[in-house]
């Protein structure tokens, strides 16, 4: 079982070599793609099972035993988000080849597409925090390139955006593990959580916020989430729906693995998450209001959910843990589906603007089933996907009331994630009714295709359609689903077997 | 552009040289300064050499071979290093080894960590390839709908 | 770690960012630059320094610590294939506006004065918006 | 309970225009037989229960408990809810769109209304009441291409869900407190304290803005908007009763909170006598009717809320009789609309004799609405009055003066209403048009619905079961029900008497008083609050984004970099131990090597020529080679300079493009905001440098690498080792950045060229 570890890191690598030596036959290039995505999601699913009854698995990259080498790690966290991960980027894939577009006009896209999947399967496995650079660092060269994919004037601009915020965010990376190896003369994380644990309190934690600013960018918390409405819209829509599920969320997990694993109870910045948490989601959702544009409308909302995310982890209880990872998982797959789904107003409609768009309620009803549904998870509507983490973090802020400290505080985000559900719900509301009820008010910018019954080619409808069961699903299952992220907040919180099994003492 | 011959040829005469040189820092990388990226950048370095001379065309000339077949080379060459030993029940990366005498050249040890390096190696040049390819071609040449370098690089 | 390493590190990145701070993306880019040798700086400061770690060549405790050494190497590389790709981007900005300043408009269709209305027209704010209270006036 | 599961099946098949409606009859109707089967064992106070674990860790499960006061609710729900299903079919053209659509939204909001009445657990209430929400907007904007629709649909949607999360908020409290979110459970042992009076709060907000209580109440003559069978439906017989609903559950176990009941009768009487006037003042007989209702609602939650057994009593026959009446006088208003084209009081015709069935049920269901004798009205708002007179807390007189004042208004609404509909306000008398009489199809529910409320109101015996096993259900304590038409003359009689004269005094004399009426309509509301809330926000989000999110690269850099210099920097100044500088330089060569550097840098950053700059960019990167030397890093050393000199090839072949000069553009704050930010990052860096460097006590993990880098790894140079071995893992990820950056290069350099090169990129 251990062997399988490094495959969905090594096997996406291995078919974008592929790739690129293919380029000339784009049917090989898609097969290779998605054999390998699908084998992915095969083996994330069997190490979830594994681990779920087994316990953290390890893999030492050359044997070199930890702390000396890289160790990749598969615990159920990890294996909870791989898992998701996957199959978004399996389903995103499939979705790509059946839309008219980046895919098809060029040959990097696949191969980059890859390595984009390699970088988030090596953010969530390593167990060394210069490897986590360095998969950061892939996943965020892919995504330079597929934001750019096309050389249009307001990608250009917005990548540019993008990647200096970015490479400030790696330099900032990598300073702090040079001031981490500095301290402690180590990278590999399962050796800091014990190292940092005995320099000064008041490094420690100095540690702790420098890591929080760090991911936080990555993130998108207030006030580090410019960056992402100005860039995410301008991507091809797959890509968009990829970055949107997937490329915060990694920055997310690693928050809270870091938050977690390296810093002891009382070096955490709890007060500085808290209120990073509440001003994530208002001000994201203020955001959200104020655009015109499904893309950017939805941009904003992923800024705001966040929050709810760091909410979860500021709470570093286990309820408070379970129901952050649950609505990771919920909110990439909303996301994505919703992104997905903005391609097919798109495909439809010729546009993503609002007043370009009107009445596809009648035009593309399939359409708007798709959207309402997840839309109304995001505003964590029960009994759809986003009410159970909702439920849960409500529920755990107000034990953390019955508890010791920043009382005033939570309860005061508890108001605030409270009235951004509400407002989210506003936002998506203005996209129904702007895209599906409203007639339009200008033609579009761009060209509408006629679509049948489905409301679009059937490869960019099935996988959006499977997306939106699988969200479905996740509501319908959320009991086991619950139980499991409870089961991986108490590995968070008691990291001592993850360690254990690293360290192999 | 009127290429002056003897430059030219000085050029690709010392452009060779770096190139083996580049070759020995990747073997001798294990054991001393050098290794897959050093000697990766050095080629590329050398390479400059020819595009200051010769500009894209002179730089295409190098190889036969396009920039992203080099590298999508070099990136399979070497995970398939990393992947190889997990089909012994190794774990990934593990370096492989096996020594053995040769007549002539006396202990022989080799290792994967070669073939990975040398994997490294090419994706480094591959680089600086597509980097000028990128960035190399003439900017009067440019404006043209179809400059002649192009048709070059489009036969070789 | 000695005092004027730590200050050739701090001073690094205060003069990179005082470039990334800037307009004109090949400032931007040369700023990225110095912030990126700062970090690296601080990397070789976090290990000992001493003579170069090859065996053989010395006394194996007056070596210089070599993990920070292959991490710099590392985000050197990186850096620089970033740097090349961040390159490509003002190239292409050049092309199409022959300049390679950022400007603040982030797309014009879309910082128009109708985002200043929440993306509705003013006539359509006011519909949207306020359901007319029926019977008020009946 | 298997019939609410169906129920939800349907919208799936429902795409055969106007019978789609036939079909969708078939859920509540299968519910409503289910239940008559039932009914008997419930009425001898038999409990069915059925639990389906979900979410069991957040206490979210699906508990379905039906006993009498869920059988009295799912009893209207299925009951209105054929007979509306049948007068749909009659009501929509057949031609109309989304027929199927509206069928099975209509079905899907029955499943939910059912789940919320049947529901034992807080959070599967607050689910079903979130669905129900949800449906009643759809439904509410079907007709989506008018605005107004929209607008109203909208409005609807966020108050009721705004009420929905803080009922969500108050459940979580209760449940805490309880340690159970088992709604029976909680009712049986009442949890107390500071957090459960909050919680309630917060849960009567979620009732009032569901039933439609002052101030929330904007959003029901709205709704008004939807088709009149949807009105008649969940806008008057079903959904506004959640509130009621929810007020009844809880009003027996918390009455006694000391916020209840200042709260809930306050609210309740506020919104009868408010409702009332609004309603004298319409002229469209839906929007009379609707005000109507508000003001219905808020008797309802006053009888309900009291909290005393008789009242709870009471409520329940009122609540009956109201859902029968309203659903009654809603579809005689669809069928006056649907043939004469008009609900407008001063334009409905003189109604010819083919009327006759549906002003006789017209009149029944009015005069039960303005509570005349002999009909069920009459009989709850004098238990009503009756429970109230008796009950034994504070402030009950003004309740009542309240409640006898909002019944006169009833009664003077009700009166306008018939007078209007027999064309009493007609300005133009038409003549009748025997194309425009009544079909059957309109007359028979209306008849069913109006021939329920006589029988029941003639012989109230016939309910007395099930109003008494309803309103033990909520109060082991509620008194045996004797429904009866006389109960000999006591106060309550008296005051009915006045309620009666009164309301037929003021129809009379309506256009004297107008001032008096208009009051309601000027009384300040929530519907303002919402217009302006709402774009209140808007704006502000406007205003906000423009700022925060105006696209500079240089604020968004401005801010991340100084975010990361001042938060950690803030901590590490005020909680970290300062350890003292360390050795000024370990090396000699360190000094003119560091110069060199910063030298070079400070030259990048300052000269005006971009070529310039580059070259102090390249000279700097050789300067820092030299460091590596120094500080022992060969490999290190050798792939700077490398590095460096390609970087600058590529420089220059990129700015060759671009401008010689930089042009100064930016102001004086500007550059002053910006050496701050350097400054603070700068401070931060070498202060952070110093004090981890100096806590450092651990052996790094690198000098077991130079032990067993030549034994293991068979290599002399450690670094490589490193890179191709120990740590080749990392290099594996570099090889593959490298490779996206050369592919992202040249597909930007070359992108939308030509085809064929864009072709050529990866080919």
């Amino acid at each position: 079982m251990n062997q399988l570890i490094p495959l969905p890191i090594v096997l996406p690598l291995l078919a974008a070599a592929l790739a690129s030596l293919f380029g000339r036959w784009k049917v090989v290039q898609r097969i290779i793609s998605v054999a390998v995505l699908t084998a992915t999601s095969a083996i994330s699913i069997l190490l979830l099972v594994r681990v779920d009854r087994d316990g953290p698995l390890v893999m030492h990259a050359g044997d070199w035993r930890a702390p000396i080498g890289i160790t990749l790690v598969v615990d159920r966290l990890s294996a909870i988000m791989l898992t998701v991960a996957s199959l978004m980027l399996l389903a995103v894939l499939v979705y790509a080849i059946g839309q008219p577009g980046a895919e098809r006009h060029h040959v990097g896209f696949q191969p980059v597409y890859m390595i984009l999947a390699a970088g988030v399967a090596g953010s969530f496995l390593t167990g060394d925090l210069f490897n986590l650079f360095v998969s950061f660092e892939m996943m965020l060269t892919a995504s330079y390139v597929l934001l750019t994919l096309g050389g249009r004037k307001d990608q250009v601009r917005a990548g540019m955006t993008y990647v200096v915020i970015s490479l400030l965010a790696s330099t900032l990376f990598i300073t702090a593990l040079a001031l981490l190896y500095s301290a402690t003369g180590t990278v590999n994380m399962a050796d800091l959580a014990a190292k940092i644990g005995q320099l000064p309190l008041g490094l420690r934690q100095a540690f702790a916020v420098l890591l929080v600013v760090v991911f936080g960018v990555k993130a998108a918390l207030f006030p580090l989430f410019s960056w992402l409405p100005d860039s995410y819209p301008v991507a091809p829509g797959p890509v968009t729906a990829v970055f949107a599920g997937l490329l915060t969320k990694v920055g997310v997990y690693a928050l809270i693995r870091s938050q977690t694993l390296l810093f002891p109870e009382g070096s955490r910045p709890v007060t500085l998450l808290l209120i990073t948490a509440g001003l994530t989601m208002a001000f994201g959702i203020i955001g959200a209001i104020a655009q015109d544009d499904v893309k950017r409308i939805l941009s904003f909302n992923i800024v705001s959910h966040i929050g709810y995310m760091v909410f979860g982890l500021a709470l570093f209880s286990v309820g408070g843990l379970a129901a952050a990872i649950f609505y990771a998982v919920h909110h990439i797959i909303a996301m994505t589906t919703l992104f997905l789904v903005d391609g097919l107003i798109e495909h439809a409609g010729g546009s993503s603007r609002m007043r370009e768009l009107g009445n596809m309620v009648r035009s593309a009803p399939v359409v708007a089933l798709l959207f309402l549904v997840p839309a109304l998870g995001l505003a964590g509507i029960p009994p759809f996907s986003g009410f159970v983490p909702k439920l849960g973090l409500i529920q755990s802020g107000f034990a953390a009331v019955g508890g010791q400290g920043h009382r005033a505080l939570v309860i005061g985000v508890v108001a605030v994630s409270l009235v951004v559900s509400l407002l989210t719900l506003f936002s998506v509301i203005k996209i129904w009714i702007g895209v599906f009820w409203s007639p339009a008010f200008e033609t579009p910018s761009g060209a509408a295709h006629t679509v049948g019954r489905l409301g679009g080619p059937p490869l960019m409808v099935i996988p959006t359609a499977t997306l939106f069961v699988l969200g479905l699903t996740v509501a319908l299952t959320a009991g086991p689903l619950y139980r499991l992220c409870e089961r991986a907040a108490s590995d968070l919180l008691n990291p001592h077997a993850y360690i254990t099994t690293v360290l192999g003492r | 552009m009127k290429r002056l011959v003897f430059l030219d040829e000085s050029v690709r005469l010392i452009f060779h040289a770096v190139l083996v040189g580049s070759i020995y820092l990747l073997f001798v990388g294990h054991n001393q300064p050098g290794g897959g990226f050093v000697a990766g950048l050095v080629a590329g370095a050398a390479m400059s050499l020819r595009y200051l001379v010769g500009g894209l065309a002179e730089v295409r000339r190098i190889s036969r071979f396009q920039p992203w077949t080099i590298m999508a080379l070099g990136v399979a060459i070497s995970t398939s290093t990393a992947l190889a030993p997990l089909s012994r029940g190794h774990s990934i990366m593990a370096s492989m080894s096996t020594s053995f005498d040769l007549p002539l050249l006396g202990h022989i040890y080799a290792s994967t960590t070669l073939p990975f390096d040398i994997g490294v190696y090419m994706v480094v040049v591959g680089l600086v390839f597509m980097v000028f390819e990128a960035f190399g071609e003439d900017p009067d040449a440019e404006a043209d709908e179809v400059p002649e370098a192009d048709e070059e690089g489009a036969t070789r | 770690m000695s005092i004027v390493l730590a200050f050739a590190a701090a001073s690094l990145f205060a003069i990179g960012t005082h470039l990334v701070l800037q307009r004109k993306l090949s400032r931007i880019i040369i700023g990225l630059a110095l912030l990126s040798h700062g970090a690296n700086v601080l990397l070789m400061t976090s290990g000992r320094g001493g003579v170069a770690p090859i065996i053989g060549s010395g006394d194996v405790t007056d070596f210089s610590d070599p993990l920070p050494q292959a991490l710099a190497l590392t985000t050197i590389v990186i850096t620089f294939g970033v740097t090349a790709l961040l390159l490509a981007m003002a190239y292409r900005s050049w092309l199409l506006t022959n300049d390679d300043e950022v400007d603040d408009e982030v797309d014009d269709d879309v910082i128009d004065s109708d985002v200043l209305r929440g993306g509705w027209h003013d006539k359509e704010v006011d519909d949207e918006l306020s359901p007319e209270e029926p019977g008020v006036d009946a | 309970m298997h019939g609410a599961i169906a129920a939800v099946l349907f919208p799936s098949g429902a795409h055969l225009g106007r019978k789609s409606f036939i079909v969708a009859a078939v859920a509540p109707l299968s519910a409503l037989i289910w239940l008559c089967i039932q009914l008997p064992d419930i009425v001898e106070g038999r409990v069915i229960t059925q639990h389906l674990s979900w979410v069991p860790q957040l206490g979210l499960s699906v508990d379905l408990r039906l006993d009498g006061f869920g059988a009295l609710m799912m009893l209207l729900i299925t009951l209105i809810g054929v007979v509306v299903c049948g007068y749909s079919a009659a009501y929509f053209s057949p031609t109309s769109p989304g027929l199927g659509r509206c069928a099975g939204l209509l079905v899907a909001f029955a499943a939910a209304m059912l789940v919320v009445v049947l529901s034992d657990n807080l959070f599967l209430l607050a689910t079903a009441w979130e669905l129900t929400s949800i449906t009643s907007y759809l439904l509410i904007g079907n007709d989506h291409t008018k605005v107004k629709a929209r607008a109203a649909a909208l409005q609807a949607l966020l108050i009721t869900a705004l009420g929905g999360l803080a009922m969500l908020a108050g459940f979580v409290l209760i449940g805490q407190a309880a340690g159970t979110y088992r709604l029976s459970a909680i009712l049986a042992s009442p949890p107390t304290g500071g957090t459960v009076s909050v919680g309630l709060a917060l849960v009567l907000i979620g009732a009032f803005t569901k039933s439609a209580q002052y101030p929330f109440h904007s959003w029901l003559p709205g709704a008004m908007a939807a088709p009149t069978p949807i009105s008649a439906y969940l806008h008057s017989a079903t959904m506004v009763k959640a509130g009621v609903y929810l007020v009844g559950r809880f009003a027996p176990a918390f009455a006694t909170v000391t916020i209840w009941r200042p709260l809930v009768l306050g609210v309740g009487a506020t919104t009868m006598v408010l409702g009332g006037l609004r309603a004298m003042r319409q002229h469209d007989l839906k929007l009379l009717l609707a005000f109507g209702t508000v003001s219905q609602l808020g008797f309802l939650i006053v009888l309900f809320g009291a909290g005393t057994p008789e009242a709870t009593a009471a409520g329940c026959v009122m609540l009956l009789a109201h859902a029968l009446f309203k659903a009654t006088l809603f579809m005689v208003v669809g069928a006056l609309d649907r043939r004469t084209g008009t609900r407008d009081l001063r334009r409905i015709p003189v109604l010819g004799r083919e009327w006759l069935g549906v002003k006789i049920a017209a009149v029944a269901a009015a005069a039960s609405m303005a509570g005349v004798p002999l009909l069920l009205g009459f009989i709850g708002k004098e238990a009503g009055l009756d429970a109230l007179g008796h009950a034994g807390f504070g402030a009950s007189g003004w309740v009542i003066a309240a409640i006898v004042a909002g019944s006169a208004l009833t009664v003077a609404y009700s009166v306008r209403f018939v007078w209007g509909m027999f064309g009493g306000g007609s300005l133009v008398s038409e003549r009748n048009d025997p194309d425009r009489a009544p079909r059957l199809e309109f007359l028979v529910p209306v008849a069913v619905l109006a021939g329920i409320g006589i029988v029941l109101g003639v012989a109230p015996a016939l309910a007395n079961g099930l109003v008494e096993v309803a309103s033990t259900a909520l109060d082991p304590a509620a008194p045996a029900a004797h429904l009866a038409i006389w109960h000999g003359a006591n106060l309550a009689l008296a005051l009915s008497a006045v309620a009666l004269a009164g309301g037929t005094m003021l129809f009379l004399v309506r256009d004297r008083i107008e001032p008096v009426l208009a009051v309601g309509g000027r009384v300040p509301s929530g519907a303002a609050v919402y217009t302006r809330l709402l774009r209140g926000t808007n704006n502000a989000a406007t205003v906000t984004t423009s700022v925060i999110q105006n696209g500079s690269l240089p604020l968004y850099a401005g801010v991340t970099l100084a975010t990361a210099a001042v938060v950690p920097g803030a901590f590490l100044v005020s909680r970290a131990a300062w350890p003292g500088f360390p050795r000024f330089v370990e090396h000699w060569a360190q000094l003119p090597v560091v110069i060199a550097i910063l030298g070079a840098a400070v030259a990048a950053a300052v000269v005006r020529r971009r070529f310039s700059a580059a070259l102090f960019l390249g000279t700097t990167g050789y300067a820092m080679a030299g460091l590596f030397v120094v500080q022992g890093a060969p490999d290190l050393a050798l792939t700077q300079v490398a590095i460096e000199t390609l970087s600058t090839v590529l420089f220059v072949l990129v700015l060759r493009r671009l401008p010689d000069r930089f042009e100064r553009t930016s102001s004086n704050r500007r550059r002053a905001l910006r050496l701050v930010v350097s400054g603070l990052v700068g401070v931060l860096v070498f202060t952070f440098a110093i004090v981890s460097r100096a806590n450092r006590d651990a052996v790094p993990v690198s000098t077991e690498m130079i032990a067993r880098s030549l034994p293991e790894a068979h290599g002399r140079n450690v670094v490589n080792v490193i890179l191709v071995d120990i740590r080749g893992f990392d290099t594996m990820g570099e090889i593959t950045v490298l490779t996206a950056a050369g592919i992202g290069a040249v597909a930007l350099a070359r992108a939308g060229k030509r085809r064929r090169s864009s072709r050529e990129v990866a080919s």
